[in-house]
């Protein structure tokens, strides 16, 4: 067996490199070189996205236990850009004194995760899967538990470790009943194996809660919110984004390539899921005063628009799946940035805080609005595009009604989005958050989310570029 | 049933008796999980729900496909990262007792609507 | 004959000067070009006149001549709107009508106007309404008639309105215009339903004599009537809406709100006469396809004389009953046109209400102006403010007397002639038609002789008259005869109506076309100028000397008296209509609805939203464990539902 | 690069420059420039349109474009106008124009006003110009955006309440749209979203009994159809002056604009089958608009209740599926923009003075705003549908072509809508003789001053357009019959 087949893992290697690589620098840094510390991240991970950002042909490593499909270069990129865009974000807050120690773990911990999800991503099997899965969330718990003197962080990280384990418990129960039933735990195998018996269906509901719970699918969201509220917020800009995009690749990628077979049992599933997902969190959304919860339950209902693309299970579904997360992660960063900041400077994060926020913060409010307006889906920014070509995908396969009731939700979702809007522009105020002077790295990942958010639509390009590789799988 | 007796004391063990226990084993941890009130309780039955998964495994392996290990291998895997989680978990809980001076599941509701 | 677009074209110019330079000339600049331009244009009218009765005379016929058309707006091929200019009888006397009356209007307002706010604007709106009412005349197609039909009718709204400030002017405008616009939408319809059967609007065609465009309307009726009747029907109720036809007539006596020269030439002479000419204008499509219509329009005219006649007998503002005789004369031309016959000696009827209209309107504007010139004396419109006056207004005494007896119908003045023709073509009509006619006639002889009466003579003028009206001149001066300006007219128009009877009409209007010698009908003359002297002395009796007589007889006829001198409750009626029914019953009602059935619907959705929302915020209880519950509850629903279905 | 490319061009440069720009007069002018610019170049575009056909150019549209956008939904960025848009895009330009004038002194954050404002007018002319159903959705769509914060933040009253309303009310229309659009193209199977070409297949007509409905009442309520109507008088009163303009004069418009080019033309036999159905909606708001005029005291809620009565008379025409009466349409979206839009100009010329939109605190305005008072006389007879005025043409056209239908039922439905020309008169001459003549109701409004120059302007340009299409009309309708007939002539096939 010929090791230097292990070499075409890139992304997983150089990601591995700059985790060690930072390891060692913080650990041994002298004094005057570890004030660095934060811009050398920035720099390598800037050149680990650089360098992987070609998509390669397709290939597999350790006889198809490690999968490379093109697509996954995209989906792998995008991730990194949110993960570079949240730690610019993070960069004040890792610069308190409190946190000056924890950097280097802070640092270690986001790539961790971001290696799990590479691994969940590019796994041709059921072991590997579960290792990412597993690598992708313990050490989420932990930064979830991030600043350890706050009660709510840490009702937040045991919430999360718990209700995360409960779930991937019983999705690996599931997957060894699969295995009892096929003897493989191969993704090329058990696309043949799996013949909709039903123990195989039982297994397969089993395994799939899992990965519901990480995209947080109403009824598995509960979680969401509470864990959103008490982490940190560059944490939760990262929970909702990174790791649920990440998720919802590998869902229409293991329901496409593994359960193929058990199309007519998951696409009525995914049907349910998507109009209770959509509906209840945009329900839940209207009432919170909390910005933070607020954003949870958007992205909640967010995920259920996701589902419209994976439930096509077509070629364009897939695509329009990747371009719906890239703008889901510009829109949604955007968002979270501006929170973050004022969170870090004011520690308001209470809807009415944010009366009258132009008047003081233009800049940030207009940020602000671009990226609710994304998110809702309105044109010309990107959040629109993705929104249509979701709905096209799944009226493809002629999902009108669910279209339809989906479509009626944007007007829910609309409303609480100009709620925001409202207190930040219409609502005069007495006591408006004062002017903040942003930090250069925040206002960069600003700058590059609304050029995102500005840009992505307008040029197809990048559209087509991720359409080539149709069907990523 | 007789036969599964004969072959008890014959002294080969049937696999319905390794996917019974492993399968009392999982609910066995899902009701502490539902019903237990400290933490380390609802870890452990954690623990018992993801044993119960490794249980099938090997059983799986030995009855029905010896002649590969795969069923082995995700069991030491699933072990060793059971294994990470329970530290993450030990140290959040104990990060929680320095705060709030108690592991009761109940106190966790400090965000919730 | 080009020329006469500048009949046109002139008087549309000096609106749009007048209008735009308002009051950034001299009120005498604005008035002296109006006037001018109004000179020229009734010089080239008659000049029209001559050139079109000595020219187009083709085989004893007078022919129909377009002297202009132009496509201004194309609905399909065959439906278009033309503007342009249609020569023939009618027109060309109702030019002559027309451009006369506002001529000698114009100079009367010179001084009566005098010094009045928005003088500028009054002489725009006088040129606006000439033009719109030549344009209306001359309409070469049906289309063009309603489009200058809306523009008299807003001109009269402008100029009724004129007086802006005062509330009861707005309201009579605002009345005048809803009313005839309430008649304008039967006429609308009426060419809607015309025009897609005929699919044409041109007059030359609809009206030609053996047309065949009715062809394609034989047999479709329409709830028992043919759809021809209702088209004209409609467009009939478009012409009694404008000429003031029961019951559509509420709105001319509040008309005489507007200053008293509008009054003479907008709702004596010209407007107010429309109806009748476009009821001439169809005649021959009344008289061959609808009949039984024409008919209607005949009851209809008799009965609104009759109604008129006994309310002008009553009422006690010298405007309002000259309003009111006006209605009563107008249902005599309608009355005429509807007895009518078509050939020949037939077509007296036709000729006859041609003829009453001109002489109508000479001597009507006649009376109006003379009016006008007595409230400039004594500044009050009111019977009782006045009396005895002919010691100070020499001349308006006496033109207005000589209008009063050609009203009443007393040769040799105008009025004698017309009337006796249409009473003889009534009589050939049926006796009865007749008989109420010439009733009429005397209850005219008899009020207007009233109203001479009550002004000229009976009590001597009292100095300490109360004065309504302009308070500016304030009470107790000695009124004196009005100036030239003002005379002239009068003067003019007087002089007319003494010769007007003797022009042989026939020679020019009939309903042919054809010549047509007027011959009075002996017995019909002497039996209505017996009656009318009569009913003339009687007045004399009553209102000659002051006399307790008017009292004792309004104490007999109490009942009677009193419903006319409310003008028979009519207007309450229509209040009760559009306040009660239209605007408490329908609008009301419609606007609740829009708020708290149709707009509440769309907040329930809101509202309901919100609601669900609060129910169900117990799942988020912040319980782990009951997070795990509703987890695991998920799983075996899924699993359970898809081993179901 | 394609010429109309500059309808949506310069409205972006617009932006920008009014981004750059910081001091008040500067973007004011570059506005100002701006929006006569589009003005005159929209000029150019019906001249150059108009000799085109006369030299005997067959083409469906003219400056036709096409770029491939989204390839994978074959969305492409294709424009292309003919009469009908090029009578839009008039419209559209004049409005703007006007738009700003009567917003010359808007406050507060002029600036904002303005980036908002010119967002507004591209949704608006990228309506006009282009030929793909995503394109078109996607500037429907903002058009509709910007509204919530104009009226949210420049609005008066409720706005806060009607702003939400608008825009949600909008937005659902705009859910239905989407359906509709997507199951047109996916529908018919078509390889393009061009409706142009859509045209030339055919939709099954199953799908069509759901996509015909969805489509129509997408755009209907935009339109202000009858029982969706309801955001329209919130949203006008609560707008400012300039907003209620382009609101009310130009994006209603885009309701009539898209059922006749989108839903009927590319739904014919829906569209024969169904038609009775909108026709009896539309039939119910013409009426049940005038009735509810006549009971409103704002000045602003009445005028927004004859807008849903006009508008209705706009998609009835449409209904009704024969050339004329869809000219008729088309004329009376124009006819109805410009004098909606000088409504609300005066009225918010007059609002800005007295304090006061309510009918019952004003009289007498002529003595002491005569310029004011005149138009909105002026604007008054047009809405009454006063001949030599832009109304009588439009709503004569309407009547007359409706009324060439065979149907009996159609007929007697058209004498109904005609009988709205009364209770337009009524409710017109109530608020005229109420506010405008008599005497003057409240003492302080006796120092009020009359309106000054850019007023002025505004006013005058709106009043001029009217006069002009109303007394020379034949030049536009017969440009518009021209390119209504081959659409219809898809319908009636």
């Amino acid at each position: 067996m010929d090791y230097s087949s292990f070499l075409q893992m890139r992304e997983e290697l150089s990601l591995i490199g700059v985790m060690i690589f930072l390891l060692i620098f913080d650990i041994f840094a002298s004094k005057n070189l570890i004030k660095y510390f934060q811009p050398i991240a920035f720099v390598l991970f800037a050149v680990h996205i650089i360098l992987n950002c070609v998509p390669r042909d397709a290939f597999e490593v350790a006889g198809g236990m490690f999968q490379y499909h093109p697509m996954q270069t995209y989906i792998k990129t995008i991730l990194n850009v949110g993960t570079l865009i949240v730690l610019l974000q993070a960069h004040k807050f890792l610069n308190n004194e409190e946190n000056k120690i924890k950097r280097g773990e802070f640092y270690f911990l986001i790539f961790s995760t971001l290696l799990g999800m590479y691994l969940m991503i590019s796994s041709g099997n059921f072991l590997l899967f579960f290792i990412g899965l597993e690598t992708a969330s313990i050490p989420m718990a932990a930064l979830v538990a991030f600043d350890k003197y706050k009660n709510n962080a840490a009702e937040a990280g045991a919430k999360y470790i718990l209700s995360a384990v409960f779930a991937s418990s019983i999705s690996v129960f599931g997957i060894s009943l699969i295995y009892g039933s096929t003897g493989t735990v191969y993704f090329s195998d058990l696309a043949t194996l799996i013949t909709g018996t039903p123990l195989q269906i039982m297994a397969f509901v089993f395994f799939a809660v899992g990965l519901f719970f990480k995209i947080s699918l109403v009824p598995f969201h509960l979680w969401t919110p509470d864990v959103y509220e008490g982490a940190q917020t560059n944490i939760t800009s990262y929970l909702s984004v990174i790791s649920k995009g990440s998720a919802v690749f590998v869902l229409f990628t293991l329901l496409v390539k593994v359960f193929g077979n058990l199309i007519d049992q998951w696409q009525p599933i995914l049907w349910g899921l998507a109009v209770i997902s959509i509906t209840i969190a945009n329900i839940f959304a209207i009432r919170q005063k909390n910005l933070k919860r607020f954003l949870a339950f958007s992205s909640i209902s967010q995920a259920g628009y996701i589902i419209l693309a994976i439930i096509s299970g077509t070629a364009i579904g897939m695509t329009s799946l990747v371009y719906y997360v890239l703008v889901y992660v510009f829109s949604n960063l955007a968002a979270f940035g501006v929170l973050s900041v004022i969170e870090e400077r004011t520690g308001k994060v209470a809807l009415d805080d944010y009366n009258g926020l132009y008047q003081t913060n233009p800049r940030l409010s207009f940020v602000m609005m671009l990226a609710l307006f994304s998110l809702a889906g309105i044109p010309p920014f990107a959040g629109f595009f993705s929104k249509f070509f979701v709905f096209a995908a799944a009226i493809d396969q002629g999902f009108y009604v669910l279209v339809f009731i989906a479509l009626l939700n944007t007007i829910i979702s609309l409303y609480y989005y100009l709620l925001v809007i409202k207190a930040m522009f219409l609502t005069k105020s007495e006591t408006p958050i004062e002017l903040i002077k942003s930090d250069f790295p925040l206002k960069l990942s600003l700058v590059i989310c609304t050029m995102g958010i500005m840009l992505i639509g307008l040029f197809s390009a990048i559209y087509n570029q991720i359409a080539v590789f149709g069907f990523g799988i | 049933m007789s036969e599964l007796f004969s072959n008890f004391f014959s002294g080969s063990i049937p696999m319905e008796a390794y996917l019974g226990i492993s399968l009392i084993m999982f609910f066995a941890g899902v009701y502490g999980f539902l019903t237990r009130k400290s933490l380390l309780m609802i870890l452990i039955s954690i623990e018992l729900m993801l044993n119960a998964a490794d249980i099938n495994f090997v059983t799986f392996n030995r009855y029905l496909y010896p002649e590969r290990l795969e069923g082995f291998y995700f069991t030491l895997f699933t072990i060793a990262i059971a294994a990470c989680e329970t530290a993450v978990a030990i140290a959040i809980i104990i990060n929680i007792y320095r705060n709030l001076n108690s592991v009761e599941v109940g106190n966790l509701d400090q965000m919730k609507e | 004959m080009q020329y006469t677009l500048l009949i046109l074209v002139l008087p549309l110019l000096s609106f749009i000067v007048l209008g735009l330079v308002d009051s950034k000339w001299k009120p005498k600049v604005a008035g002296t070009i109006g006037t001018i331009v109004l000179g020229i244009i009734t010089a080239l009218s008659y000049y029209t006149a001559f050139e079109y009765f000595t020219l187009h005379k083709v085989a004893g016929v007078y022919e129909k001549v377009i002297v202009y058309d132009m496509e201004w707006l194309r609905f399909t091929d065959a439906l278009h709107i033309n503007l342009g200019i249609l020569l023939d009888p009618i027109s060309v006397m109702m030019l002559v009508v027309i451009s006369t009356i506002s001529f000698m209007v114009n100079i009367y307002s010179l001084s009566y106007m005098d010094g009045e706010k928005g003088f500028q604007r009054y002489y725009a709106f006088l040129s606006l309404f000439t033009f719109s009412m030549l344009g209306l005349v001359v309409a070469t197609n049906i289309f063009q008639m309603y489009i200058f039909w809306e523009l008299v009718g807003v001109s009269s709204f402008l100029l009724i309105g004129f007086y802006y400030t005062k509330p009861s002017a707005v309201a009579a405008a605002k009345k005048a215009f809803i009313v005839t616009r309430f008649a304008d939408l039967f006429f609308l319809i009426g060419i809607l339903i015309l025009s897609f059967y005929t699919k044409t609007f041109d007059f030359t065609i609809l009206t030609a004599e053996h047309t065949t465009v009715f062809a394609g309307t034989t047999g479709i009726t329409f709830m028992g009537f043919s759809v021809l009747s209702w088209a004209m029907a409609g467009i009939f109720i478009g012409g009694a809406g404008k000429s003031a036809m029961f019951p559509l007539q509420i709105w001319l006596p509040d008309a005489m709100e507007g200053p008293t020269p509008v009054s003479a030439l907008i709702h004596a002479a010209t407007m107010v006469v429309a109806g009748v000419f476009l009821v001439a204008r169809f005649f021959p499509v009344y008289y061959f396809q609808t009949p039984e219509v024409l008919h209607g329009i005949a009851y209809v005219g008799a009965f609104t004389a009759l109604f008129a006649a006994v309310i002008a007998c009553v009422q006690t503002d010298i405007k309002r009953v000259l309003a009111f005789s006006t209605i009563s004369q107008i249902a005599f031309m309608m009355v005429a046109l509807g007895v009518s016959g078509y050939e020949g000696h037939e077509g007296t009827g036709y000729m006859a209400s041609m003829f009453h209209l001109f002489t109508h309107a000479m001597f009507k504007a006649l009376l109006f102006l003379g009016a006008g010139s007595v409230i400039h004396a004594v500044h009050s419109n009111e019977i009782k403010d006045m009396g005895g006056l002919r010691k100070y207004l020499p001349i308006t005494n006496w033109t207005f007397l000589i209008a009063c007896l050609a009203i009443a119908g007393i040769p040799p003045f105008s009025g004698f002639f017309s009337k006796d023709e249409i009473l003889s073509a009534s009589y050939e009509f049926s006796p009865f038609i007749g008989g109420l006619m010439t009733f009429v006639a005397a209850l005219t002889a008899f009020y207007m002789f009233r109203l001479y009466y009550s002004i000229f003579w009976g009590k001597d003028y009292t100095i300490k008259a109360s004065s309504h009206g302009h308070d500016d001149h304030g009470a107790g001066h000695t009124p004196h005869e009005s100036p030239f300006a003002m005379a002239f007219p009068l003067i003019f128009l007087a002089a007319v109506t003494c010769v007007a009877g003797f022009i042989p009409f026939g020679e020019f209007v009939s309903s042919t076309g054809a010549d047509y010698h007027i011959h009075i009908n002996l017995t019909v003359a002497i039996v209505s100028v017996v009656v009318a002297s009569i009913s003339i002395l009687i007045a004399t009796m009553m209102y000659r000397k002051q006399s307790t007589t008017p009292d004792k007889l309004a104490k007999i006829f109490s009942g009677l008296y009193k419903g006319a001198s409310n003008r028979f409750y009519i207007d309450e009626v229509y209040m009760f209509i559009t306040k009660n029914i239209v605007f408490n019953n329908i609008s009301r009602p419609i606007a609740w609805f829009d708020r708290h059935v149709i707009d509440a619907t769309m907040d329930g959705f809101a509202n309901t939203t919100q609601w669900v929302s609060l129910r169900i915020k117990g799942f988020q209880s912040g319980q782990l464990q009951q997070y795990a519950y509703v987890f695991l509850f998920g799983t075996l629903l899924i699993a359970v539902l898809l081993f179901i279905f | 690069m394609n010429f109309l490319s500059l309808f949506v061009l310069i409205p972006i440069f617009m932006i920008l420059g009014l981004f750059i720009s910081n001091n008040r007069k500067q973007y004011l002018i570059v506005m100002t420039l701006g929006a006569s610019l589009l003005m005159i170049m929209s000029g150019i575009v019906t001249y150059m349109y108009l000799t085109e056909r006369a030299a005997g150019n067959t083409a469906e549209m003219l400056f036709m474009a096409d770029t491939v956008w989204y390839a994978p939904f074959n969305i492409h960025y294709s424009v292309g106008v003919d009469g009908i848009s090029v009578a839009m895009l008039i419209l559209s330009s004049i409005i703007v124009f006007t738009g700003v004038f009567a917003s010359w002194k808007i406050d507060p954050l002029p600036k904002e006003f303005f980036l908002w404002f010119s967002l507004l007018s591209i949704g608006v002319y990228g309506f006009f110009i282009t030929t793909d159903l995503f394109t078109m959705f996607m500037y429907y769509e903002i058009a509709l955006i910007p509204m919530y914060l104009l009226i949210g933040i420049w609005g008066t009253g409720r706005k806060e309440y009607s702003a939400m309303k608008l825009t949600l009310m909008l937005m659902g229309g705009s859910a239905l749209l989407l359906v509709g659009i997507l199951g047109i193209y996916f529908g018919s199977g078509a390889t393009t979203m061009n409706f142009l070409e859509i045209a030339k297949l055919h939709i099954p007509v199953e799908m069509q009994y759901y996509f015909f409905p969805l489509t129509f009442m997408g755009f209907g309520v935009l339109g202000a159809l009858f029982p969706f109507h309801t955001w329209s008088p919130d949203g006008h009163a609560s707008a400012p002056t300039a907003v209620s303009m382009l609101h009310a004069g130009v994006l209603m418009k885009l309701g009539g604009y898209g059922c006749f080019r989108v839903a009927m033309f590319l739904m014919p036999e829906a569209a024969h089958e169904m038609a009775w159905i909108f026709l009896i909606l539309t039939g119910i708001s013409v009426v049940y608009g005038a009735f509810g005029a006549i009971h409103q005291t704002d000045l602003k809620y009445i005028n927004a209740y004859s807008s849903v009565s006009h508008c209705g008379l706009v998609l009835f025409a449409i209904l009704m599926m024969n050339e004329t009466a869809t000219t008729g349409a088309i004329l009376q979206m124009l006819s109805h923009g410009l004098m909606t839009a000088l409504f609300f100009a005066l009225i918010g010329m007059i609002y800005g003075r007295t304090h006061t939109r309510d009918i019952r605190l004003m009289g007498g305005l002529m003595k002491v705003l005569p310029f004011l008072g005149v138009s909105y006389v002026i604007a008054g007879m047009a809405s009454l549908g006063l001949p030599s005025l832009s109304g009588f043409v439009a709503e004569m056209t309407i009547f007359v072509g409706a009324f060439q239908h065979s149907d009996i039922f159609h007929r007697v439905l058209t004498i109904t809508a005609v009988s709205s020309i009364v209770i337009t008169a009524v409710y017109i001459l109530r608020v005229v003789g109420k506010i405008i003549f008599g005497p003057i109701y409240d003492k302080h409004h006796e120092e009020l001053t009359d309106a000054v120059w850019y007023e002025r302007l505004s006013v005058s340009v709106l009043i001029i357009a009217i006069f002009a299409m109303g007394s020379a009309p034949f030049w536009i309708s017969s440009m518009i019959g021209e390119s209504v007939a081959p659409i219809l002539s898809q319908l009636i096939k």
